[in-house]
C-alpha cells in the first residue's frame, strides 16, 4: 500500500486543505473525490454543495456529472440554479470552492475559455460555466491542476475567472466579497498564496519530486517558501478508502 | 380546455425559422424529442439557448438549424468538447456559427430579467474577468446606494421555451421534481410555451400537490406527451441518464460523416419519438430503469 | 450536529434590544410563539421588519418591543386597523414608533436583494405614486441598455430571521407547504435564522423529497420544537386560522388598558407556548383541525 | 327576486365586467365574489390569482382572507410571492386586477395610505400592500368602490397607485405596461373612462338613481357619457347565484 499514483497524492492532499471545512462548492471528478475523502477524513461536517442546484447529496454510486440523478435521490435540498447562485453561491454561504482550469497564471487566475485568440481560437474550451461567479464569491478557492507548461503560463490567453488578478489587494479594491484562491494541488507540489504579493509559491513538494521538476512544467519561476516541506505521503488508511470506498474502479488512480 | 398536441404540430405551429428559441433542463430534462422534431422539420437560423448547449444542440447544430448560440458551458459534461459545434465555429461546417457566452449565473439572470420583465438584472459577477470584453452586452452600473459597480445583463426572451418534465395536466399545469435548472425562468420569459412531458395525468393529480408546479398551465400554449422524449438525459423518477450515449457521441460527432449517418438512422430515420423508443430497444429502457424512493405525503387540508 | 433548542433559550441568545428583526410568513406560519417569547423577555428598541405586521407586531409594539417598523400593508386582513400600531404612531403609547413603508413587491424585493448580496434590486413599481416621497430609499436608476428609469430597493438584511413550518429535522434543514410568502429570501438575507416547527422529523423525512427543502440546515442557527407556535395564524395540514381570534383582537385591541390584560393573561401570565396551548383548551384545537388532503407521492429513484 | 341591494346590484356589475376574461388578479371582498359569480356567468375560463401565490384556487368555502387555507387546498399552483408579484404580475401575465381605495380621483388614481398629512395623519390607512405595482402592470384595472364625497375626491390626499395620473397618455410616456383603469363600477352607477383625457365618466346609472344622487357624492362635477343607459338589473339567475351559492350568509348583501 505504500506505493501511490501522483493522482492518489493530488487527491489527497486536497482532501486535507478541507479540515474543519463545512460547506464546498464542488465539481466532479478529481474535487469530488477529495471532498468525498474529506468527508471520512479530516473533515466529517463538510456538506456538498454542486452547482447543479444539490444540497447535502448522498450518492449511492459515484457521481459521473454535476447534475447525476445519484446527486438527487436522498439530497437535504435541491433548488433552482437562481437559488443556488443567488442565495448559496453569491449570498456568501460557501466556505470553499474547487476550480480548475486549461491555463493559470501566478496569480491564480483561470482560463477555461479559449487557447488562442477569442476570436479566432487554437481550442474552443468549454467557458466559464458558474467558474466567474465562483471565484469571485466563495469565501476561498482551491484550486486542483495537473502540473504542465502548458497549464501554468506567464500570461493566461483568456481570463475566464478572476484569481488574484494584477497582485494582492486588487480583488479587494474591487470589492469581491471572497478571498480567491488559497491553495493550488497538483500531482507534483502544493503552492500556496503569498499575503503580500498574490502570487503562488511552492509549499510543498510531493515524496520523489524535485524542485527541478516542479520548475521545468511552469512558465515563470516559481517563488519557493522558505519553509519548503515534503508532503505527507497519503496514509493507509486514505488509500484505503480512496481504492476500496470512493474510487473502486479506479477512475481518478491514473 | 385541452393543449394537448402531437409533438409535430407542435413544432410545425410554434417554431419558426429564424427564431429565438430556449431548450432548458440542466442535466436533467433536456428536451431531445423535441429537438430531434425540429431537425426533422428542417427548421433553419435558429438562435439556441441554453446554458449548456450539450448534445441537444449539437445534434441542431451538426443539423444546420442554428445561426447563433447563446450559452454558459459548452461542452459534454464529464467527458469534452461539442465536436459539432467546434466545426461550426471553427469551419463554418455545415453553417457559421455565431457564440453568445456568458458565465451560468450570468444566463440565469438574463432569463429572470425576461421572466421578471425587468430592462436588466444584476449580478456580481465579470469583474476581472474578460468576459464583458468579448460581449457587450454585458455592462456594470453604479449602485445608487453605494458599494461599487455591479454587472448586468439585459432581459432574454426567447420566442419559445420547450420545457420537459415529469407531468403535466391537459391544459400545461406542469410538475418537475429533482433538477430544476432555470426552467420556470425560461418558460416565464418566453413568447410562447411548449411542454413534454412523461405522463399526462388528471388535474386533480396536480392538484393535490400546488407548490411542485414550476409552470402554470396559464402561460403554456402546447402539452405534448412524448415518454422518453428526455434522452439519452433523464427524467428522475422515469429513467437514468444514459451516460453510454454521452460516451458513445463523443466518438461519432468527431467525424462528420459519422455524425451525418447518426441523424440519419436515428433523426431522420425515425418518423417520430415513439419510433425512436421501439428502435432503441427494451433492454435500453430496462437498463436505466431508475430505483424506487418515494417522496413522504404531506397534508394539504 | 442538534441545533435543537427552547424557544426561551434561542430568544434569548439570537435577539438582542436594538436588534433587526423579521418574523415572516405571509397570512400562514406567523411566528407568535417566538413574538410573546420575545415580550416575556422584555427586549426593547426592535426594529421589526414584515410585509403584513398583522397581530403578531400590532401585539409586540403594544408591549412597548419596538422603535420602527419596516412594512407593506398595515392592517388586520379583512377586518380593520390595527389599533396598537396606531396608538404608537399617533400618541407614542407605549413609545413612539417610526414607520417605513414600501409596496409588498418592494418588501420581496428587499429581502431579494439581501439575500442575494446585491446592493439594490429593480423592480418596476412606484413610478407616479407618493410612495418614494416618503420614502427616500426607493430610488429610481437609468438601464444602461435603455427602456426609461426603473425602481430600485436596498438591501434589507435582518439580524435575525423567525421562520415557522410544518417540519424540519434537528439540523434544522426546513420544508414548508402551502402559501411560502418571503420566507426563503428573509431566512437568507438574515444574519441568524430561527426556525420554529410543529414536527420535529428524522433526516429520512426530509431526504425524502428535496425539493421541498425551502430553508437548509446551512443557514439555520436554532430549530425550535413548537405545536400551535403560528396560533392564531395557521399551519396548512396542522390548524386553521382562527378567525374569530382575529375578529376578537379588534375589540380587544381598541382599548389599550384591554390591550394590556390581554397580554399579562395570554403572554405575561403564560410561561411559555406549551402553557398557552393548554390554557386556549382543547375545543380551541378541535375546532381549528384541517381537513386531510394529502399529497401524491413523487419518485426521487 | 325582482328586490335587490345597491351591493348586489355592485357585484353583478363588476361580474359582467368580466366577461371573456381569462386572467383576474383578486382581493377578497366585493371583487372576489364578483369574481366567483363571472366564472360561473360571463366568464367560465377565469382563473383567479391572489397576491397571497395562489393561482387556480378551488376553494370550498368562501375565503376569508387572500391568505386563507382553503384557497390553498387543491389549487392548481401555489408560489412564492417574489414569483407571484415578479413573474406573474410584473411578467404581464395578468389580464384584469382589481383595486379599490378610501380615495380616488377623476382620472382613477388610488390612496390607500393615509387621509390627511403623511406625517400627520387624520387616518393611517393599510398603505399600498400590492396595490401599487398591480396597478401599473395588469394590463386593465377595474375598481370596485361605494359612491361617497369622502371617497370620491378633487385631490388624494396621497397616490398610491397610479391610474392615469394627470391625464391621458401619461402612463404612456412614464412605460408603464398596464393600460391602467378601465371601469369603476359603484352602488349607485358605472364610470368608465374616455381615452381621449384619461377622466372617468358616468356610463350607466343602477335601475332607480338619478344623476344629481350620484354628482351628490362626488367631489367633482363629473363627465356624462352622452349614451348614459341605465344598468341592466340583476337576473333572477344572478341573485340567485350569489344568494344561495356565493354569499348564503349575506355577509356581502348590504
Amino acid at each position: 500500500m505504500s506505493d501511490y499514483s501522483p493522482s492518489e497524492m493530488m487527491i489527497v492532499a486536497a482532501a486535507r486543505a478541507l479540515a474543519g471545512v463545512r460547506t464546498v462548492f464542488v465539481g466532479v471528478g478529481l474535487p469530488n473525490i477529495a471532498c468525498n475523502l474529506a468527508q471520512r477524513t479530516v473533515a466529517p461536517d463538510l456538506e456538498l454543495v454542486y452547482e447543479s442546484g444539490v444540497y447535502g447529496a448522498r450518492p449511492r454510486r459515484l457521481p459521473l456529472s454535476i447534475g447525476d440523478p445519484a446527486l438527487i435521490t436522498g439530497a437535504l435540498s435541491v433548488c433552482s440554479m437562481a437559488d443556488l447562485f443567488g442565495l448559496y453561491l453569491q449570498g456568501g454561504r460557501l466556505e470553499v470552492a474547487f476550480l480548475g482550469g486549461a491555463q493559470i497564471d501566478r496569480y491564480g487566475n483561470l482560463n477555461t475559455t479559449v487557447i488562442g485568440d477569442y476570436a479566432r481560437p487554437k481550442v474552443r474550451l468549454p467557458g466559464s460555466g458558474g467558474a466567474c461567479e465562483i471565484a469571485i464569491h466563495a469565501r476561498q478557492v482551491f484550486i486542483i491542476m495537473r502540473l504542465s507548461r502548458r497549464s501554468f503560463v506567464e500570461r493566461l490567453d483568456f481570463l475566464t475567472s478572476p484569481g488574484h488578478l494584477g497582485g494582492a489587494g486588487e480583488r479587494e479594491r474591487l470589492g469581491m466579497p471572497g478571498r480567491g484562491p488559497q491553495v493550488v494541488v497538483t500531482d507534483k507540489c502544493v503552492f500556496r498564496f503569498d499575503p503580500a504579493s498574490g502570487e503562488m509559491g511552492v509549499v510543498s513538494l510531493h515524496p520523489g519530486v524535485r524542485l527541478e521538476d516542479v520548475r521545468a512544467e511552469m512558465g515563470w519561476a516559481p517563488r519557493v517558501s522558505p519553509d519548503l516541506a515534503e508532503t505527507e505521503p497519503p496514509t493507509q488508511e486514505e488509500l484505503r478508502l480512496l481504492r476500496e470506498e470512493l474510487d473502486p474502479m479506479g477512475v481518478y488512480r491514473s | 380546455m385541452s393543449k394537448l398536441t402531437t409533438m409535430h404540430d407542435a413544432i410545425a405551429r410554434y417554431v419558426h425559422d429564424g427564431d429565438t428559441i430556449a431548450i432548458e433542463g440542466f442535466t436533467a430534462c433536456i428536451g431531445f424529442a423535441a429537438a430531434h422534431e425540429i431537425i426533422r422539420q428542417g427548421r433553419r437560423d435558429l438562435v439556441l439557448c441554453r446554458m449548456t448547449p450539450d448534445l441537444v444542440y449539437d445534434q441542431m447544430i451538426a443539423a444546420g438549424c442554428a445561426r447563433k448560440l447563446i450559452f454558459s458551458y459548452l461542452g459534454n459534461p464529464g467527458v469534452g468538447p461539442l465536436h459539432a459545434v467546434r466545426r461550426a465555429v471553427e469551419k463554418s461546417i455545415p453553417a457559421p456559427l455565431e457564440l453568445e457566452e456568458y458565465s451560468h449565473f450570468g444566463m440565469v439572470a438574463r432569463y429572470i430579467a425576461g421572466a421578471y420583465h425587468l430592462p436588466f438584472f444584476p449580478l456580481r459577477s465579470y469583474l476581472g474577468s474578460d468576459l464583458p470584453k468579448v460581449n457587450p452586452r454585458i455592462q456594470f452600473i453604479e449602485s445608487p446606494y453605494g458599494d461599487g459597480p455591479v454587472a448586468v445583463v439585459p432581459p432574454l426572451n426567447p420566442d419559445v421555451a420547450i420545457i420537459h418534465a415529469q407531468r403535466a395536466d391537459a391544459n400545461g399545469n406542469t410538475q418537475l421534481w429533482g433538477l430544476l435548472g432555470a426552467q420556470k425562468e425560461a418558460a416565464f420569459a418566453a413568447q410562447h410555451v411548449i411542454v413534454v412531458v412523461e405522463e399526462v395525468v388528471d388535474e386533480e393529480v396536480i392538484r393535490s400537490d400546488p407548490n411542485r408546479t414550476l409552470i402554470p398551465g396559464l402561460i403554456v400554449d402546447a402539452v405534448v406527451h412524448e415518454p422518453y422524449g428526455a434522452h439519452p438525459s433523464y427524467v428522475q423518477g422515469y429513467y437514468d441518464r444514459d451516460n453510454d450515449f454521452y460516451l458513445r457521441w463523443d466518438e461519432i460527432s468527431r467525424d462528420e460523416a459519422a455524425t451525418r449517418a447518426w441523424l440519419e438512422e436515428w433523426v431522420y430515420g425515425v418518423g417520430d419519438r415513439a419510433e425512436y423508443v421501439e428502435k432503441m430497444g427494451r433492454e435500453t429502457w430496462e437498463r436505466l430503469r431508475p430505483a424506487q424512493a418515494w417522496s413522504r405525503p404531506v397534508n394539504y387540508g
